[in-house]
């Protein structure tokens, strides 16, 4: 053992402990931030380990420089310029590019013979390839989906795509099998291009309301193309942190599916599910089956308003389709500057990614502590005079509690029809994401006010302006 | 004690100590925490570097090296910096209590 | 990849992994916990055997083995059987019901 | 890789999961008894696995057969007659012969150069020597100071022993740096000699009453000193499970301390603390500094307890010194019968080894469903009428709460002094294991009882009899 090796092995060590408290604390609302900071040091270190150990020629450096450059501006740009609300697409560009880098790296070692050729480098090889094209092309799609650019075809909803994904498999098996025979043949040209539709063909299906956690399974998937990567290219620190990633992101799917209250089996093979879920301009759906509803305008809103003490609001998936959180930011200003007790009541799960409605408030400058969290304000509601419930729906359905039958049960939920008023905007009687009826909307003390959740938190806004309502901040 | 079987070895204890890193993740961390955990996935550069580090003169190879460390950067960079950006949004306590005072924006 | 790293990186892993996995323990708990992680540092018999493996015909490796199987042996066993004991105690839910209604015994 | 060797490596493998999971399940209540048997199987499997790879002559497996059987025989024995109270001292022995194991295998290959002859090799046989020998000797003196067979000896409180012990580890690190000129010398012998004094030396000054500690840590010794031999014969099963061990141990440690208020570095570099800890039977102490004693009789006691509606029984130390349990539940029993409301509050530190106090209840059959938690009960005394404290001392303690320049303040304690009435059983006013005063003797409502606890008890059991109680059942 050399100097340097040592030093390197030293390096490296250094580099899976950090990571390993990265991964841990970010999974703690404390220490989460320096955690990620943390993570990125130790990626930085395993770069220098790497550096320390092999001895580079001046074109090698020339194109690592030019490599670098690229990716890491591309990254920084676009890590900048991205808008909040679209983070879910943006992971799974990112995981889409990490898995790649594995895919690159394995067809370069298979094309042109880089490494040694034995048994096992010949699998990791194969798993590279395979788990890095799915990861890929899955990513893309689940991209496409979640901005709408790819709707879901009808024919991907029907039996006929499991025969599809399955002859996939097959023929990538088949491009496997001939592998070891010719590493640089058809066999590997046929394994990249069927992984590469499998990815499609199994992504295709699933509605973009369940993408976050399709991004988490691609993301597991990554750890496992950069572990394999790790033994194509002999490198024990690949191997741990790729196996690290990949366990973790298991975990984390499966975490994210028991807070949606779904099976990670019926996300990836139950189909898209619910109305809302197409795409972000979703929604619509099944309007039938209620009775008794009451509606009213946004002048009798804007009444209840006027002689509220406590007003709640109740975010959901559709403000953040109207890009609607400015309109109630200035609605709540006006409250407020009126002397009316302004909170938001943040459920877990409301909007299409974890977090979501605390990005979007914290980007319209709502004050941090105005979010409350569901166990802490549930109490409230029976002191509430009026609750807004904007563009959400699942989350404030009381079927959870009561209805065992209900595909919601057992998901904790907003107790808005503890309220004195409820106030309910949205466009339609259409369902949300779980594509099921709400028993709140017939409820005696709810009012529907149909719109678009801007327009009518504008309309709002106008109608507590003509009663009077913000002449003195306005002065 | 062959090179394979250790190398299988430190794959399994990866992946066991992965399992038990993340335990009860808050809702509200999960998309920062697929996101950091993506960018970590990027570590799959140093493979990159290595393929670079072995490409010799071969130009298709250091090419097929320079695309793949630019994938995984563009991954890393991108991650850790979006990652970062949310946590931000996350923990920014009551800084606001002073923007909330300020008149109130023209709306757009 | 030489085997001495790999070994060390199995040393590393296994160690995070172990101060991974022993999270909230209650104090009830405490002594059961230390004595079944004691049996379990019994695994040393897997050297023992090793040694006895190799030992060919040499009588004295072959006794100083048999002697250290004995001693992690009885680390193992009795502490399995002692654990195993200890936690029969702690979780006999409500089986007692029945003899706290017998005659009170005489007392010694 | 022939079929043995593939498969042996799998059995491995399951083996490390299974040894993974039993750690992880023996930390929770409920799975802990299936987790110990899970643990226990992974063994059995490993020592399979083994068996599997290596082919072993007749006289091999005659020699394996005498050692299992002598070993397996004499463990199962010592597991099943040992008394439940003499936990502690058991661990420990068990705990030092797992060490003595590691020592054995690490002088035979040195001895007889049945290894390879590599750096790596040597260090291993080095590290297993010292900390084989260190845990082997310290845990027998851990368990003499339990046993009460080892007094603490004048000397080691005083500074000299510091001295004593850096100059073992001393002359241990010249053995083993004289070791690879001569792997079979006098270097080998120093180191040995030497480690196992300083295992004594270490061990030595520490009071009785911190030796769970000193158990745990040792425990994660033995389980350095099992990596070690893995090291030295190759085996990352052994290197993966000892490191395990180790950690976990270290982590068990560190919890330990906490639960009973102490740091680490206190209870190793310390000396002996309070006046009941030097062994089983200890006590006494100062008795100085009380004023506004009240004492009473058993007779007092017993008129208390016959009116009382709800008794609570504090076990502690004293009452495990005494070996009155069975006592107690006899006095248990008179008062069931009398229709009096009957429990125990069980603090998690009472006694002398982490859930003392269940282990010594359950012994003398008391129900299940009578021990209550501390944080179950404590709201429970001021709806007590009659508090019983038995040789506790410590874990009633009033000053935890408020007095912060107590060595006891932030342990959480049992608050008995919100009890209508309590008596306090104890052989004199002596301190107890943080010897320190306890405010709660000089409150108006408390009545010591001097006496033995067992004496006592029976005394307060045939003073009910005459009474009246107890006879309907005794007919
Ligand atoms: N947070 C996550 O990580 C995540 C991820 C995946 C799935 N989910 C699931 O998503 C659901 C979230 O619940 P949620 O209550 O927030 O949403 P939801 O139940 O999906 O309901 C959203 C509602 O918003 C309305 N809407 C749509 N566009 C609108 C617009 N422009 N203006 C006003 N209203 C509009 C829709 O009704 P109209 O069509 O009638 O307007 C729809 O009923 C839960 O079931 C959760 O499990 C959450
Ligand atoms: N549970 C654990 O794992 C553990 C381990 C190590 C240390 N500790 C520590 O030990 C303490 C436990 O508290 P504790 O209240 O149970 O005990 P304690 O505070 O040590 O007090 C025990 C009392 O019992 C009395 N006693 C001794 N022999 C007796 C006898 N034969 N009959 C009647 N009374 C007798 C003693 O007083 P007299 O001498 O006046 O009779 C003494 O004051 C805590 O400080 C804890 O941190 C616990």
């Amino acid at each position: 053992m050399t100097l340097s090796t040592a030093l390197a092995w030293a390096i490296d060590l250094l580099a899976v402990l950090l990571l390993a408290l990265g991964l841990k604390g970010l999974s703690k609302v404390r220490s989460a931030r320096s955690a990620n900071g943390l993570a990125a040091l130790a990626m930085g270190l395993a770069v220098l380990g790497l550096l320390i150990q092999q001895p580079l020629s001046a074109v090698a450096w020339l194109w690592i420089v030019i490599g670098s450059a690229v990716g890491g501006l591309a990254g920084l740009v676009m890590a900048r310029r991205v808008p909040m609300t679209a983070m879910p697409e943006t992971v799974a560009l990112f995981n889409g590019c990490g898995g790649m880098a594995s895919l690159l790296v394995a067809l370069g070692v298979a094309l042109f013979g880089a490494g040694e050729a034995g048994l096992v480098e010949g699998i990791s090889i194969v798993i590279s390839v395979f788990v890095g094209a799915i990861t890929f092309t899955g990513s893309l799609v689940a991209m496409g989906k979640l901005q709408g650019w790819i709707d879901t075809p009808g024919w991907t909803q029907s039996q006929v795509r499991h025969g599809v994904n399955i002859a996939l498999a097959v023929a990538a098996l088949v491009g496997a099998f001939s592998l070891p025979a010719d590493p640089a043949g058809a066999g590997l040209w046929l394994l990249l291009l069927a992984a590469s539709l499998l990815g499609i063909g199994v992504t295709l299906p699933i509605g973009g309301a369940d993408m976050p956690v399709v991004i988490s399974l691609l993301n597991s998937y990554s750890g496992v193309a950069a572990a394999a990567a790790g033994f194509v290219v002999g490198s024990p620190l690949l191997i741990v942190a790729g196996a690290m990633v990949g366990a973790a992101g298991l975990i984390l799917t499966q975490v994210m599916c028991t807070a949606m209250n779904r099976s990670l089996l019926n996300v990836l093979f139950g189909g898209a599910l619910g109305g809302g879920g197409g795409g972000p301009v979703g929604g619509g759906g099944d309007e039938a089956g209620y009775t008794r509803i009451t509606s009213c305008s946004a002048e009798e809103c804007a009444l209840a308003l006027e002689n509220a003490e406590r007003v709640v609001f109740v975010p959901g998936y559709g403000l953040a389709v109207a890009q609607a959180q400015h309109a109630l930011r200035e609605l709540a200003k006006l409250l407020e500057a009126n002397g009316t007790e302004v909170t938001y009541a943040i459920h877990p799960v409301a909007g299409r990614m974890p977090g979501h409605m605390n990005v979007l408030l914290a980007e319209a400058d709502v004050p941090y502590e105005q979010l409350v969290e569901m166990d802490a304000i549930n109490p409230e509601f029976p002191r509430t005079d009026v609750v807004i419930v904007l563009g959400a729906n699942d989350v404030v359905n009381p079927d959870a509690k009561t209805d065992s039958s209900s595909p919601l049960y057992g998901m904790p939920v907003l107790e808005v029809d503890q309220a004195r008023q409820v106030f309910v905007v949205k466009r339609s009687l259409g369902a949300g994401y779980a594509g099921i009826k709400n028993a709140l909307f017939e409820l005696p003390q709810t009012a529907m006010v149909f719109g678009d959740a801007k327009v009518v938190l504008n309309g709002l806004a106008s109608e507590l302006r003509d009663l009077g309502f913000g002449k003195k901040t306005a002065a | 004690m062959s090179g394979l079987s250790q190398a299988l070895w430190v794959l399994l204890l990866g992946s066991l100590l992965g399992l038990e890193l993340i335990g009860k993740v808050p809702p509200t961390l999960h998309t920062p925490l697929m996101s950091g955990a993506n960018a970590i996935s990027g570590i799959t550069m140093l493979a990159s570097l290595t393929l670079i580090s072995r490409a010799g003169e071969n130009p298709a190879l250091l090419a097929l090296g320079a695309a793949s460390l630019a994938f995984a950067l563009f991954n890393v960079v991108g991650g850790f910096l979006v990652t970062d950006r949310m946590l931000a949004m996350f923990s920014r306590k009551s800084s606001n209590r002073t923007s909330s005072n300020r008149k109130p924006r023209v709306e757009r």
